[in-house]
């Protein structure tokens, strides 16, 4: 099933003459070419790029430490709101239903982080990370202590840790994983220092596995003046039954499309929000909402934006992904206390009951939400494209690389006991196959294996660079 | 209460039944699920949130009266963000679970349709800036901007550290832009502008303050909606200094303006959701688009066409080795999730439109400011525009009364207008329609009378 | 006007360029598109209709503008169409275009998933209703009472023409039905009701009145929210009579009420959007199911289960020999178009819901009736309910003042309920939050004071 | 790509005990089995069915006479409006803004067919039918005429037309057509009698010919008696080119679905509106809107319900299908003069350049919006399943039968040049293949070919009928 570019349907030039322009000519561009196409032409365009995707209501999608659950419709419907659709730079007065739920929502995720106060501003988990460290920069440089330049990280973490780390100007050092696949205590020792900024950490970490030793690594970083930062990539595993601010973490950012339910998008919008200590409050991000003295006619409480003392300033334009957040709030809201607890609870059985279904070796444990499994003498890569062949979605592979041809899965809770067993036999039969199956694989997608390596030797990144032989 | 609201004991999204869960357990070999959390007593959590379930339609109520504190105002407020109508073809196909649910394009052979619509979106970019090299996201244009600063460290870092600005910038701009580049040897400074575009006289003064600049930014239009008139004086001042230009639009502005391309533009940054999205509270889409010789430093996630195993074309993400997941602290960024599915969105906006729709949006944004600007400048007491430049879709309005008092009494007869200066106004046009722009000079008629 | 207003200089659903036009006509052999127009002068049409073209943004907000004129009342109306919450699933499923825009599945290799879902329908009334056969829709319960008295006439002719109605019963519904039976031998006649139910023994005589009775109507619920607790004996005088049992009745109600088939019902119509649907004007979803003998006597279209050539599981519209496009005259009805997306959001309400919720769902329905009645019951000015029954939803209630008068103080106040008598209003529960109740309950209050 | 029932995925009994049943045990079921399934189950499930479809934003939908039209999405905007849901019981006082838009609607419809009077409550085009046959009868039985019992149709008519002129108590005159493949007068003039009730026409017919001869028809219908009926199924041909009130006609109906783009919801609902001449206003189901005298306080015309004057009562419980005229209102709004005329005028170009690119032949012309190619040696019906396999939908098959073969083809004005000419190949392919092909075709479907007869002999119509092994 093959549906052309939009430019291979049409080309239409424009041209920018003086004539009819209302600016001089020397201000304007000369032309713009571009498709030019009736709305049933669009729509069946995009209704045949759409059939070439999976998706979540395609079927499982268990990729580790991206919690792909299901989107709820009905925050769809709630975002679409035209109440909804207000303008950045409207007047405190004007927004008051913006800002309650904005501020509804910051003591929501305050709540389920154990966190004193929380910014909604990054708009995905790596500015959520950036912003800690951000913060733990400016927190360091007004307690004097600004020669802080090494931020600790465990080698098995997600790869935006290191990026973040960088971008904020640290130096980064890397911890290796004890035996057991959690943070090395001795290592850590070593590693901690007076340069030490901060340790991110996600727990359960990559492999699943909680750090048992939360508290003493916690102590340990704080006695060198460093700040402990919580990845919330995999905070799915662990809502209502334990909460970063309660093991020591000072930092930590949650990703709302995971945790909440609010959908990737193909890679997004997400959000990102970061809570933080008190200590921690005066340096996030400006501005953020808080209850005004004033009261409504009615009683109703008001709210204002206000700059934290030490803000770091902006790490965005304006406040965010909005109508992600909008979401976010709308799935918190539903499930409540015993939602959340449950979908936490859900996602940790699924993960243990799919584990204990598949032929693979899985070398780690206990595991939460997720587990590495091994893809052993196969190639984890060839393992997912084949078992794409089989109507499901691999798992993420090759990662962390502490796990030989990892495998690295994730159902959620979304998953009903049916659909595992599917999975799992998704996985058993990929086990069972030769390594040129899984080579040619995969064979029953839109496309077959797609070749990387010429796309990135020459690469042609618009149409504009596609010759006609390419149409 | 309604009798239709449905509660559940836990997430109404797992589908678990008790024979199930029990089947699953005993595979599992435990007696409960508790018995599968590893955590230490010690900071084990069992106060609950306080955070109450409620059904669907409870909560759908909740949300609708949190936002119905929403003032409803015609919004004349701009600056990156318009109402421009959104065709509904947009709502209906970018719903499609398809696009809306699925993830990062890691497995290409199962995501062609939304590589190809990125695909399309970057070659949009590419048409409307002249440039060889679009991503297909950042967040918005203020980060674009700070990853624009990031990208000329790594290929100018030789060179030296300033980061030249206009001092006419949204403050959320500079101040994101600052907090990318707290991390590297780059500062930011300010050159003046005159009468609301740039002094380029000043500009080469300011960079002439040393030899160390390594890029140079400059919008068109600007924050106060004139068309910068010397884009190519401002690119050969920058290329003088060895800088990157890198230059501020949109892709509506870019319709009919000049091309970045042909005024020597390095790099062009902006906001692309200008088209797709409402006005969502700020929430954008990072437009970023470069010369080719940047494309080992760019940013972000390019989608590229390669061909599969049968030789037919297929598109996958490409040059990842950039990324962070792969090069992890010597990534070009450290951005990951990033605004997919608003591309998505402007791509199918930009194509409803075709490029003489685009054409036409950008110029009905000159005449109808221009119109607008006249009407208010016959009002006794406004004079407008303020600058003597042409502008498009917003302009700044002098007001002979103080400008805060005006626009609280607009506000209060439903307008939200800014307030730029003490006795200045900016009103934009874009997306509002003519009788609520008739509305408005009624208004404005009797707020300064 | 907006300046995103897009205006075609035609149908902007047509997708020709000029080119393309003018290749085509070449093909065709012919200069213009006027020459391939056929008909004589005398009747050509060249005045125009005299209705103006707008763009999408502008159709939009003259809908809107004209559907704002509607009063925003909480409506306590019931009788067939309750505004039962719809979970947000339905619309954005029932949504998707392959649903919406495909057309009847006469080609079932390419409209399986639709064929299905029309399946899973037809097996939910089945379950509901206890017959083994129901058809996959008819418009609503009016015109499906009409084609049960069709189905009455082919299966009884031999025996009469009389078909018996209760007195109490929708206008639409009894005129509907007269005109559907209006081509044939058959006459609608009425027969007796006492305190809002069935009086079997006036049935029994009315029935007496001659021994040509082919279809008894009655209805579980009635009109008046009353449940039916003789359904037996009055399917037994049908039976004594040899004429059809005809069950009028609804989804919800069919969750918890006797199950027709343990009633002796040999038709069971209704109307089955009460799930599926919002209030729409009287927009329904004709139910219709009955015994499996009259299989080749169904009005209405019917998917079965089948294999294709690779011997797996296949579903298709079957016994298509009784339908109008191959039988012509001897069809058992003249439905061609009929509700079937409709019927899809119906089934996919009923599956948001599962057993549970749709049990749940109706008693509900008999709970918060009786609930309401009782406050309503404990003002001064107020006895409800007025019928000695078990009620399910909504209820008649007699009111000291003038029923008209309390109907239109009420609407004043918000509240749309119905005048049923001089000094009777009938009220409903279903789908009214508990919250718009207690405010009802206080609007009366107000009202009868 | 397989879906199991909703109810292989679970079956759960609720069982209805007197214990918290709120009514006594004899007026209750005993239980209640049906599949008990969550959001994310469910929303694959209908997602997956969904792609076992093929829809007008799929590809070409050249169905003869079906007129397989793009809908406009925004309609579905407009009829989603919270306003737009109203009870139909509500006083005419809170539903001012229902009734305008009937009364705009009706006026639109009016003008477009050239009528005088519309009533909008038939809820399909068969409903319609129903509604001019029971019109023309009360007029027929005010007059004293009650002994009209013969309805004259063409051959090659609708289906329903026969079916609904049966409904209404009428004997069917069947009407052959001339060598031309329309109404052959002599044949007319023999069929025509003191018992005609109606002659019911569709102009263009079915094989896409404009009826030349329709005034002359029109009066001799008129002549002795009987009425002129349009069937509107075929509108689409003459927007803003010849209107039905023009040509003598005296009732017809309209098919919103069809000429209006509304969806056509994989079967309905549609919309059937009827127009007539003055003469036939006061028979018209009941009610009508129109204009009352009073206006608003700020001079808006206000609109009433009533009953004509001799009215046949209802033929719908109320307004019939309220949604999809909101939807034709919004389409019809849209388009105005010169969309209308546009999309018919390119309607018929398309039809013609389709028949000029196929090689079947094509026997009749000159032809309108659609034409009946015949497939000659070749089963139509496998013909239309093996273009199935090059991802085109066939066009309507073996019908009209003056036609061998027929293949009756429709493109609607919404395909693009690229779009015919991709259908042109497909038909002109297939007609190449051998008749072992075809009868094998389809092949690259969801489903391959399906086993009608047996469907029939041994019918299984839910899913309490399916054994064990079928699942």
């Amino acid at each position: 099933q093959y549906e052309p570019l939009l430019s291979e349907k049409d080309q239409t030039s424009v041209d920018i003459g003086a004539g009819d322009s209302p600016l001089p000519d020397d201000l304007t561009r000369d032309d713009l070419e571009l498709p030019e196409l009736s709305e049933p032409e669009l729509a069946r365009h995009y209704t045949r790029l759409s059939q070439m995707i999976y998706g979540i209501d395609s079927g499982p999608y268990p990729l580790g430490s991206c919690t792909m659950k299901y989107n709820p419709k009905f925050t769809e419907d709630v975002a679409a709101l035209p109440s909804a659709a207000v303008h950045p730079d409207r007047s405190e007065e004007s927004i008051q239903g913006t800002l309650e739920l904005l501020y509804r929502l910051q003591d929501y995720l305050g709540r389920i982080g154990g966190m004193d106060a929380v910014t909604l501003q990054p708009p995905a988990g790596a500015a959520g990370e950036f912003v800690g460290i951000r913060v733990a920069a400016a927190y360091h440089e007004h307690n004097g202590e600004g020669h802080r330049d090494e931020v600790i990280i465990p080698e098995s973490a997600h790869g935006t840790n290191f990026a973040t780390a960088a971008l904020g100007g640290y130096d980064v050092v890397s911890l290796p994983s004890d035996e057991d696949g959690r943070v090395d205590l001795d290592a850590l020792e070593a590693a901690l220092s007076e340069n030490t900024a901060a340790l991110m950490l996600t727990n359960p970490n990559t492999l699943g596995l909680f750090e048992r030793d939360i508290e003493e690594i916690a102590d340990m970083v704080h006695d060198v003046g460093g700040l402990l930062y919580y990845d919330g990539a995999n905070l799915n595993a662990l809502l209502g039954r334990a909460r970063p601010g309660d093991m020591g973490f000072d930092v930590m950012h949650y990703n709302v499309h995971k945790t909440f339910a609010t959908p990737h998008g193909g890679g997004g919008p997400g959000a990102g929000p970061v809570g933080v200590v008190a200590e921690l409050e005066p340096f996030l991000p400006a501005p953020r909402v808080r209850e005004a003295d004033a009261e409504t006619n009615s009683g109703q409480a008001t709210y204002e934006l206000f700059d934290p003392d030490h803000t770091i300033g902006n790490v965005h334009g304006f406040q965010g992904n909005w109508l992600v957040l909008v979401k976010a709030f709308a799935y918190i809201a539903r499930l409540g206390d015993e939602g959340l607890t449950d979908a936490s609870a859900k996602a940790v059985l699924n993960a243990n009951y799919l584990a204990s279904q598949i032929e693979y070796d899985v070398p780690y444990g206990p595991f939460h939400h997720e587990f590495v499994a091994s893809a052993g003498d196969q190639d984890a890569a060839d393992v997912a494209k084949r078992m794409l062949d089989y109507g499901v979605h691999p798992p993420t592979t090759k990662w962390p690389e502490i796990v030989p041809e990892a495998l690295m899965t994730e159902p959620t809770e979304i998953e009903s006991k049916d659909t595992l067993d599917r999975l799992a036999a998704a996985f058993n039969a990929v086990a069972q196959e030769s390594d040129e199956v899984l080579e040619d694989a995969p064979e029953r997608t839109t496309a077959r294996r797609i070749d990387q390596t010429s796309a990135a030797r020459s690469p042609r990144l618009s149409w504009h660079e596609l010759a006609e032989e390419d149409t | 209460m309604n009798e239709s609201d449905t509660y559940t004991t836990g997430s109404p999204y797992a589908p678990h039944t008790d024979d199930g869960r029990t089947a699953m357990l005993e595979a599992i070999g435990v007696d409960s699920v508790d018995e599968l959390f590893d955590i230490p007593e010690a900071v084990r959590f069992t106060d609950g949130f306080g955070i109450d379930a409620r059904s669907e339609r409870e909560t759908r109520r909740l949300v609708r009266s949190v936002l119905d504190r929403n003032a409803d105002l015609t919004e004349l407020l701009g600056r990156g963000h318009y109402g421009y109508y959104i065709p509904s073809l947009v709502d209906h196909l970018a719903d499609r679970s398809e696009f809306l649910t699925s993830y990062t394009q890691y497995q290409p052979e199962v995501s062609q349709g939304f590589l190809q619509a990125l695909f399309e979106y970057q070659s949009l970019l590419v048409e409307l800036t002249g440039l060889e090299i679009a991503n297909c996201s950042m967040y918005d244009a203020a980060t674009a901007l700070g990853e624009a600063a990031t990208l000329a460290e790594r290929v100018r870092s030789t060179s030296g550290h300033r980061v030249l600005v206009p001092d006419l910038l949204r403050d959320g701009r500079r101040s994101t832009l600052e907090n990318y580049v707290a991390g590297t040897d780059l500062t930011v400074e300010s050159y003046p502008t005159d009468d609301g575009t740039v002094d380029v006289d000043a500009l080469e003064s300011t960079v002439d303050e040393g030899d160390d600049v390594v890029m140079v930014y400059a919008e068109n239009p600007t924050v106060r909606g004139t068309i910068e008139e010397q884009l190519e004086s401002i690119g050969e001042v920058a290329d003088g200094a060895d800088a990157l230009f890198v230059l501020g639009s949109d892709p509506v502005a870019l319709s009919l303006l000049q091309r970045p391309a042909d005024v020597g533009a390095d790099v062009v940054i902006g906001d692309a959701s200008v088209l797709g999205l409402p006005t969502s509270y700020g929430m954008g889409l990072g437009l970023f688009a470069c010369r080719e010789e940047f494309l080992r430093q760019v940013p972000g996630r390019l989608v590229g066409v390669s061909e599969d195993a049968t030789d037919r074309r297929a598109f996958t993400l490409t040059l990842q080795t950039r990324e962070q997941h792969i090069r992890r602290e010597r990534a070009t960024s450290n951005i990951c999730t990033n605004q997919a599915w608003v591309a998505l969105r402007t791509a199918m906006h930009a194509a409803s439109l075709g490029p003489n729709g685009m054409v036409d949006l950008a110029k009905r944004g000159v005449t109808r400011a221009d119109e607008l600007a006249a009407r208010l400048d016959d009002l006794d007491g406004v004079q407008a525009p303020v600058h003597d430049r042409h502008h498009i879709r917003e302009f700044v309005a002098r007001v002979d009364q103080p400008a805060p008092a005006i626009a609280e009494d607009l506000e209060k007869r439903g307008f939200a207008v800014h307030v730029v200066g003490e006795h200045e106004i900016q009103v934009c046009v874009a997306g509002v329609p003519d009788d609520d722009l008739d509305d408005f000079v009624a208004a404005m008629t009797e707020v300064v009378r």
